[in-house]
């Protein structure tokens, strides 16, 4: 059934739906934003939607078995995915909702480090990086890769995210992949990073150890302003970057990523159809930040939404 | 005589009944005959299918970082050996002396009081000693002995699930030493044996496949325990012989796998690798119950 | 109190029983014989003999019971003393029953045969003293009365006495071959009376040990030495 | 019934050169139980070989001998408790009343309602006391008065008395001598014409033991009763006659019991005809 | 004669002059140092947990306990993980219980001894200390996998749904139900049964009347206990499909085949596992607020478990 | 076959060695009684008189020992006939004493009266065919000889038709009153030594039980009853 | 040594006047446990009262009774074996060899080392059989041949033939009479003068119990034995002495031993000066 479809409308969006559901899966990172959404939809509407956070990928698998109406992704979708989908007939819209920035952090005792380059980065958590000990044991490879070196000699103590998380991808991505692939080496970090399924205990681990390095979630990083501090990125282009909402946003922040959620669109319910009205309208986008991400600036935000009502058709 | 012929065929319907209920029986017990199958046929289709991707020397080198396609078995193996050397140093002690306290020392009434609050300690989740050992006995107790160990180590996690199966070790063991007669102590007595001989020269010995028994029970648990590991001894893949170090024991590894965004589509031999670590914790685990079995069988004394 | 023996003690009971039974039929018995004895009514003695008979059927069957019982029953204090005390009464009761066969037979060997009355007077007087022993023997077995049966050795003083006295009688005889003959024969019936005395007594003793459980000889048992102490 | 006329104790045959021995005889009551080169197996292990013997009605018949002489095995076949033993196997011929016990057709149920059993430790359900003695009779489907069929049975068990006020407390309050009265009321609940007690004193005092033994005499007016005793005493007391089994040890230590004599008890006890019931009975014996 | 040659005096020095021995004393010591390290162990963990959690107790009291997931830690609540664990829990004992009294019933009753009922039995002691996770991945080969694959369903049923968590649990729980019950069934005298059959009662009445009434009041406990490990159950959920989420709505007219079908559910456990992986720090209060509610709601299960044993092993 | 009951069979054993122990006095006594019966030797008889004290007391002990002996062991089978024989024997070689001190005191009595060789002769004969059974009865009872027992009838026979004929010689002393009371004297002694035969021909018949298991009297008892078969 | 000249039988008194009879006197040995106005408590419940008695060197004296009379709280007071009993408390005093058993410097384990104890089970060890005999004196630290020790023991306690060749076998492959005859090595190993045993014949069969008996008989020439038992029999087969016990139960229905008659046994077993114990031993109590 049609329902009001306000994007703009103040108060969530009435449905004639009544009950029923609609399930999202997907990514962990963007569940925060999608919970938050659903929540305020459910208890106007009383639908029952579902969220999970299994991962980006797992997200993807279902999505594309035809099990989900929704995928949140913190990565665009792979080709593989994709032709799954395809195999599947399930058709798709790809909505750009928020960004998030992956923060590089230290504890604030570290006074040593304030600004990284991608080298530096590659030099100390990269395939090649494995094995050193102290931060000045990286200073020859950053000098290799481009980097600005000059590290302190102090312990190098790493702690990441785990390989299965989208974080982790998404940082693999954006520093490590050009320069592997360029030197030939594996795409992946170095294997002796402390890691961690748990974000919090990445934040501990750094608030623990004075000359620790470490990455997360921009909203990990939020939260724990007090106890870490965020080290300024340089891709080589921009200088020194800080993780702000700003430089997020605009994507100036050299690891910022857009956050995505995929909806099914060969077989989309009047419900799901509200839900996502609902998730782009100003009161639904105004999740972002309180999910602790970064909103769209307005003109992407009208591209989205431009992008949905295509895909409504 | 003056008895009518008698007749000692019985009634047939309670013959069919009879029948009846015992076919009921017996296809219940065969459930978990069944259940046994599945669970190898869950592991074993999959284990070798990634057996047959990868390559044996995988196993000896490089970690194990399955989304990279790096298998080292051994780094899991070494790990939970040393989560579970770590468990047996703090469960031997703590669970044998407690047992030894209750069956020879504790009076009636201490004992009633005491012995099920032990066994209310083993009615403690898995899921709640791990953030224990993470969130008290890293910082606490490890980093207070040991400040540069890291936030997630072996030390932690080994004594969060040394502590999970203390009870399982003092029970067991105690329920073998109080199984020795009374009769036995009172001999013992009789002779002019102290308190600690009699528990430590006659109870003990006396119970010895029974305690040998819960120990290896307890080894089992220890290495087939996953919550713990999964939160207090981190995900790292690389191997490691220091106890200060974090790190993926075999069970660690299943439930990381177990969690990940990827776990269902992520590198198929990956997946698959969550059926081979099963298998072989399947087997390691069976050959200790096996054991504990038989050595409970070969040495039970019969008073 | 309750009898947790209550079989066994019926048992015993009915054992007593027959023996005091038997008493009974002994006494009867000496009545028999002694008046076959004095009368010569030789018909008499086949009663004594049957009864006899009787009498030693009984014997062997109460020895096996008592051994049955004794085996089966494992009795111990006051019913161990009582059995045997049986035992003891059981064969006396047979020797008095044997008695009593010698009376008899001495009646037939004396029928025809002269008699003195005042012998025969003796007999008598010694059978009318012996008969109440056996009853009262029998009587404080029954009631487990041992100052009863204490009063048997004075009791049997007279019938030693008579005893003792009658070969002097015999001597009279002595004259007159055939009397004299007939004499022995009731010399030898008054010893038999005599023995009948003295095993009333020893069945006395046998109560007096049931009932305090010390056994004591009552006094002398030989015959001569009492005489000698007369 | 011919197993009446049958000649049965075959144990007496050489006793008949002394028949003529005055001893109590016992009336000459019809054969209950005929057994004829009974053997039974564990397994492989033999456990007794070729007993004959013949349990008379109305008599207290007694199974003695050295421990594991094969007493309860051989007990346990008059109501075929030995199915319930794995690998139990019984050779020879058990009639009851003339009907093989181990014949095809046969129920163990039907047997086991007609021959009751007490075993050496008392063990009453966990019940009360009424519903021990109703237990029997009500799964049989007995439709009757059960109040009066449990007094009835009670003051056969001589227990009435002592229990009558309290008859819906639980068995297991009573003490132990009361508990295995009422396990005999237990079992002639359902009026079977046998009882069969495997060491029923052995557990109890000697106070009770001698209750018990009454108790036996006394029931024998209904019932046939076997009883098996480690007590020498007690089968002495009780028992009107008495089966003496020993144990033969094959040169490779196979330990097979046997039935050495058969015969009235007071004969047993106090002139046996066999050397080692005589050895026996007087301690002679190791 | 030895004794009389020794004098009284010898034997009185000998008997007296108590020895206190201070090894004795010393192992005394340290033997209840080691029981009651472990309780204090116990006290520490729970007074660690409640202070963290007392903020949440304070600040909300046990509305959390009644309030659904949420993905802020101020509205956060656990209810779902409660009735999500409960249901769990229901499907243990609907499948486990009659299942594991029913196996135990015939291996301990009625299995001939033979070499097969011996492996029988060995496989069920060797099934109950198989990792859990282990079970995880049956759970996730056969209620994710199988069912789905095999019988199609693929398109309208998630795999990850409450049956299939609850038959992982269900088979979890089964062979150390079958062995509680059959301690059970063993603990009943064998002279119980003798003493039914004797009176002519057929195998099942006497299992019926006697042996399972005897043995009820230890299965029950035991079987209590052994939910209740159930019910702290972690790792299987992980594999076999429990949702690890900030927000579900449940939906209040799902009927049973939604439960079977999409419906997502939870377990405490697993909402305590996810709460302390919120970026968000008042989420690591409100995961020590869960694990005070899972520790009430075990351990008072299991103490009441316990004394219900105590009681009932005292009184027989 | 190890003996599990070696104190109680080495009681047991004692207690019959005790027995024969008294038969050998016994058959001593009887030597000694008949001495000064014959001789007129007074001094033998005081010999007497002391050792059937000894006799008496043995008795006493004996009896107190099989009744603490039942009671302990319980004896079942082959030693309670045993035990059962022993009793019997006990009572019957007290007897013999008795009968012995009768002998003596009839010595004392006869001492100074004109007496007859003939019957000193026969007397002397009676007591030389008494001993041996005495003897015998006690071998019969060690060999558990049932045999042997049977042979003590026989044995007894002459002792019987001597005693029965002896009233005769009696009566050819009729004339001489001394004498004739001295020939009563020896007619009572020559009962006693009748029933010292009887009573060996006892223990035949306990010994001829405790080895077959039955209990048979070897033959009629009453002595007049035999006289009359004869 | 005064208890010695101590008239302690205070049973007796009243047989004075029987003095006379002529029983097999015992040699009048000296008194080694002086037991006056003995009452045991458990808790509140007065289990044993006013117990009086002397048990002589050399002797096998028996405590029989009824079930529940106190013989076994009696015989623990002996070795204080009751101490380890919770709420267990004893008043009067027990000398031995003139010491106060409870006197206060007295240290329970030294008194057990010279008071061996056997009980009604068989329960040797679950180790060898040499190590069964060689534990009582390692512990006490003894030092010496403990081969010549074991040989020693074993051969008193009647058993070294049947277990030469296996002394390093479990001690539980024995049989049960074997099992007990080795715990009774046992005890004697660390040269004890006192054997308490507590019904030690009650779980074997009567062969082994025959067995055990002669040992006991045997081993009164080394010791002196006190014997709690069951079966009067066995009282009366093997002990010198016999105290009986009984229990009086107050209207309250509390039910507390006492000591009835104590005496040679066979005056106890053939003529009891006291109506409950002949009540007893015929079988007329209840
Ligand atoms: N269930 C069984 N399986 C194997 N062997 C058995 C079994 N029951 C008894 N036996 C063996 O059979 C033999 C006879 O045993 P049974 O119990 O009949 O002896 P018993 O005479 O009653 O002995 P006891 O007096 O000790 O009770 C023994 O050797 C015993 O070990
Ligand atoms: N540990 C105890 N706690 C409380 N009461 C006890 C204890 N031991 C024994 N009793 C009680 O003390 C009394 C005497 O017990 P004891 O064991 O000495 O009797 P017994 O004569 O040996 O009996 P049995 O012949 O049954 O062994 C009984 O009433 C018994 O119930
Ligand atoms: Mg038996
Ligand atoms: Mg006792
Ligand atoms: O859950 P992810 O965003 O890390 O895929």
């Amino acid at each position: 059934g049609g329902g009001g479809s306000g994007t703009t409308g103040s108060g969530a969006a009435e449905t004639s739906g009544g009950s029923g559901s609609i399930s999202i899966s997907g990514s962990s990172t963007v569940e925060p934003i999608s919970a938050r959404v659903a929540q305020a939809f459910d208890a106007a509407n009383g639908t029952a939607t579902t969220v999970e956070g299994p991962g980006t990928g797992d997200g993807f698998a279902k999505f594309c078995a035809g099990e989900t109406d929704i995928s949140d992704a913190s990565r665009s979708i792979k080709d593989s995915e994709a032709e799954d989908c395809t195999a599947a007939g399930v058709e798709y819209v790809e909505l750009h909702i928020a960004t998030d920035g992956i923060t590089v952090m230290t504890n604030p005792s570290n006074e040593a480090v304030s600004c990284l380059t991608f080298g530096d980065l590659y030099a100390l958590t990269g395939p090649e990086s494995e094995g050193f000990g102290t931060w000045s044991a990286a200073d020859g490879l950053a000098a290799e890769v481009g980097g600005t070196g000059g590290f302190p000699d102090a312990d190098l103590y790493v702690v990441g995210p785990g390989e299965e998380s989208g974080t982790y991808d998404t940082y693999v991505e954006l520093v490590i992949e050009a320069l592997a692939e360029e030197r030939g080496a594996e795409t992946a970090s170095r294997a002796d990073y402390e890691a961690s399924t748990n974000d919090n205990v990445i934040v501990q681990g750094v608030e623990q150890n004075p000359t620790s390095l470490a990455w997360v979630g921009f909203a990990f990083y939020e939260e724990n302003r007090d106890k870490v501090r965020a080290i300024a990125i340089d891709d080589g282009e921009s200088g020194c970057v800080d993780p702000t909402n700003d430089t997020i946003a605009s994507f100036e922040y050299p690891l910022s990523r857009p956050l995505f959620i995929y909806v099914n669109t060969s077989d989309l319910s009047g419900q799901t159809q509200d839900f996502v009205d609902y998730y782009l309208s100003d009161e639904g986008i105004a999740f972002v930040s309180e999910a602790g991400y970064v909103q769209l600036p307005a003109a992407e935000l009208e591209e989205t939404r431009a992008a949905w009502e295509a895909a409504k058709g | 005589m003056t008895m009518a012929p008698i007749d000692l065929r019985g009634d047939v319907a309670r013959r069919t009944r009879e029948r009846r209920v015992r076919w009921l029986f017996t296809a219940a017990a065969g459930v978990s005959v069944l259940i046994s199958a599945l669970i190898i046929l869950a592991l074993v289709e999959e284990a070798w299918q990634f057996l047959a991707k990868i390559d044996f020397a995988q196993f000896f080198e490089n970690g194990w970082f399955p989304r990279r396609g790096r298998f080292q078995l051994l780094a899991l193996v070494v790990h939970s050996l040393i989560v579970t050397s770590v468990a047996m140093a703090v469960a031997i002690p703590f669970g044998l002396g407690s047992a030894i306290y209750l069956s020879e020392y504790a009076s009636p009434r201490l004992r009633r009081l005491l012995k099920p609050t032990l066994e209310v300690l083993a009615g403690v989740p898995s899921v709640v000693l791990g953030f224990f050992a993470l969130q008290f006995i890293t910082p606490n107790v490890v980093r207070g002995f040991f400040p540069g160990a890291s936030s997630a180590n072996f030390l932690a996690a080994g004594i969060g699930v040394g502590i999970l199966i203390i009870p399982l070790v003092a029970a067991v063991s105690e329920d073998a030493m109080r199984a020795v007669p009374r009769s036995i102590r009172e001999a013992s007595y009789g002779l002019g044996a102290k308190r600690w001989h009699t528990a430590l020269r006659v109870v003990l010995p006396a119970a010895l496949s029974g305690v040998m028994a819960a120990l290896i029970l307890g080894v089992s648990r220890a290495i087939g325990e996953t919550m713990v590991v999964a939160l207090a001894a981190g995900l790292n893949g690389t191997m490691s012989f220091n106890p200060l170090d974090g790190g993926l024991t075999m069970t660690g590894a299943m439930a990381n796998l177990a969690v990940g965004s990827d776990q269902v589509a992520g590198d198929v031999a990956a997946f698959q690798s969550l059926f081979f670590v099963g298998l072989v914790l399947f087997v390691i685990t069976l050959a200790l119950n096996v054991a504990s079995e038989r050595v409970v069988r070969r040495f039970r004394q019969r008073y | 109190m309750v009898d947790q023996r209550s079989h066994f003690h019926s048992e015993l009971a009915a054992l007593e029983q027959t023996l005091l039974d038997v008493a009974d039929r002994c006494e009867r018995m000496v009545g028999l014989a002694v008046e076959a004895l004095t009368t010569g009514d030789t018909d008499l003695c086949e009663e004594v003999f049957v009864a006899d008979k009787a009498i030693d059927a009984t014997y062997l069957d109460t020895h096996n019971r008592w051994l049955s019982m004794m085996a089966r029953q494992q009795p111990m204090g006051g019913d161990l003393r009582l059995m045997s005390a049986l035992l003891h009464v059981n064969v006396t009761l047979e020797r008095m029953g044997d008695q009593c066969v010698n009376i008899a037979n001495l009646a037939r060997l004396s029928a025809g045969l002269p008699a003195r009355d005042r012998i025969i007077e003796q007999i008598r007087e010694m059978a009318d003293l012996v008969r109440p022993m056996i009853r009262t023997a029998a009587e404080a077995l029954v009631r487990r009365d041992a100052d009863e049966a204490r009063l048997l050795p004075a009791m049997d003083e007279p019938i030693d006495r008579i005893n003792r006295l009658m070969y002097r009688e015999v001597v009279d005889c002595a004259p007159d071959t055939r009397m004299l003959e007939w004499a022995t024969h009731m010399m030898m019936a008054a010893r038999a009376l005599e023995r009948i005395g003295d095993q009333s007594v020893d069945i006395g003793e046998q109560v007096a040990f049931l009932v305090t459980g010390e056994f004591q000889e009552f006094s002398e048992k030989g015959f001569v030495a009492r005489a000698s102490a007369d | 019934m011919t197993s009446d006329e049958k000649e049965i104790d075959t144990m007496t045959i050489d006793h008949a050169v002394r028949e003529d021995i005055d001893l109590r005889e016992l009336p000459d009551r019809p054969v209950l139980f005929d057994v004829t080169d009974l053997s039974v197996y564990y397994g492989d292990f033999q456990a007794v070989a070729d007993v004959t013997l013949g349990i008379r009605e109305h008599e207290i018949t007694a199974l003695i001998g050295p421990s594991g002489c094969g007493k309860s095995t051989v007990l346990r076949c008059f109501d075929r408790m030995n199915d319930l033993i794995e690998g139990a196997r019984v050779e020879g011929t058990i009639t009851y009343h003339g009907i093989d016990l181990y014949g095809a057709d046969v129920d163990p149920v039907e047997v086991r309602r007609r021959i009751g059993m007490v075993f050496q430790k008392p063990n009453p359900f966990p019940k009360t006391i009424f519903e021990n003695v109703a237990f029997g009779p009500r799964i049989a489907g007995w439709k009757g008065n059960y109040d009066d069929l449990v007094e009835e049975t009670l003051t056969k068990a001589a227990l009435w008395d002592e229990v009558k006020d309290k008859l819906s407390e639980p068995a297991l309050a009573l003490s132990g001598g009361q508990q295995q009265r009422l396990c005999i009321a237990r079992a002639i609940a359902t009026s079977p014409d046998v009882v069969l007690m495997d060491e029923p004193c052995s557990a109890l005092d000697p106070i009770a033991t001698l209750r018990i033994e009454q108790l036996m005499m006394d029931l024998k007016q209904d019932y046939t009763i076997i009883i098996v005793t480690h007590n020498m005493q007690q089968a002495a007391r009780v028992s009107d006659r008495t089966a003496f089994f020993s144990v033969d040890v094959t040169d490779e230590g196979q330990r097979t019991g046997r039935l050495i004599e058969f015969d009235r008890t007071e004969m047993i006890f106090t002139n046996p005809t066999q050397k080692d019931t005589e050895d026996y009975i007087t301690g002679r014996f190791g | 004669m030895v004794i009389s040659t020794t004098s009284s005096d010898m034997i009185r020095a000998r008997l007296t002059g108590k020895r206190m021995s201070l090894a004795n004393t010393l192992i005394a010591a340290a033997l209840l140092l080691t029981l009651l390290s472990s309780i204090v162990i116990l006290i520490t963990l729970l007074a660690d947990t409640l202070a963290k959690a007392i903020p949440v107790f304070e600040s909300r009291g046990m509305s959390f306990v009644t309030s659904s997931l949420a993905p802020q830690a101020e509205r956060a609540g656990i209810l779902q993980g409660i009735m999500g664990s409960l249901a769990l829990m229901g499907f243990v004992v609907v499948i486990a219980f009659p299942l594991g009294v029913a196996a135990a019933v015939y291996l301990e009753e009625y299995a001939p001894d033979t070499r097969m009922t011996r492996l029988v039995n060995a496989n069920i002691r060797n099934l109950a200390g198989v990792p859990s996770i282990v079970y995880g991945i049956l759970g996730l080969f056969l209620f994710v996998k199988v069912i789905n694959g095999t019988f199609g369903f693929a398109e309208q049923i998630s795999g990850r749904n409450l049956v299939a968590g609850g038959l992982t649990l269900a088979v979890l729980v089964l062979p150390i139900m079958i062995i509680t019950t059959a301690e059970a069934l063993r603990a009943v005298p064998q002279a119980l049964r003798e003493a039914s059959m004797g009176v002519g009662a057929t195998k099942w009445e006497t299992i019926r009347h006697h042996v399972l009434p005897v043995a009820m009041p230890a299965i029950l406990t035991g079987s209590v206990l052994t939910v209740a490990r159930a019910f702290g159950e972690t790792a299987p959920l992980l594999l076999a499909g429990a949702a690890l989420s900030q927000y579900f709505a449940t939906d209040q007219g799902a009927g049973f085949f939604d439960l079977i079908g999409n419906q997502s559910y939870t377990a405490l456990p697993l909402v305590i596992y996810n709460f302390a992986r919120q970026p968000d720090t008042e989420f690591v209060q409100l995961t020590a607020a869960s694990i005070v509610v899972l520790l009430v709601m075990l351990l008072s299960v299991n103490a009441l478990a316990i004394i219900a044993r105590d009681r009932f092993e005292r009184a027989s």
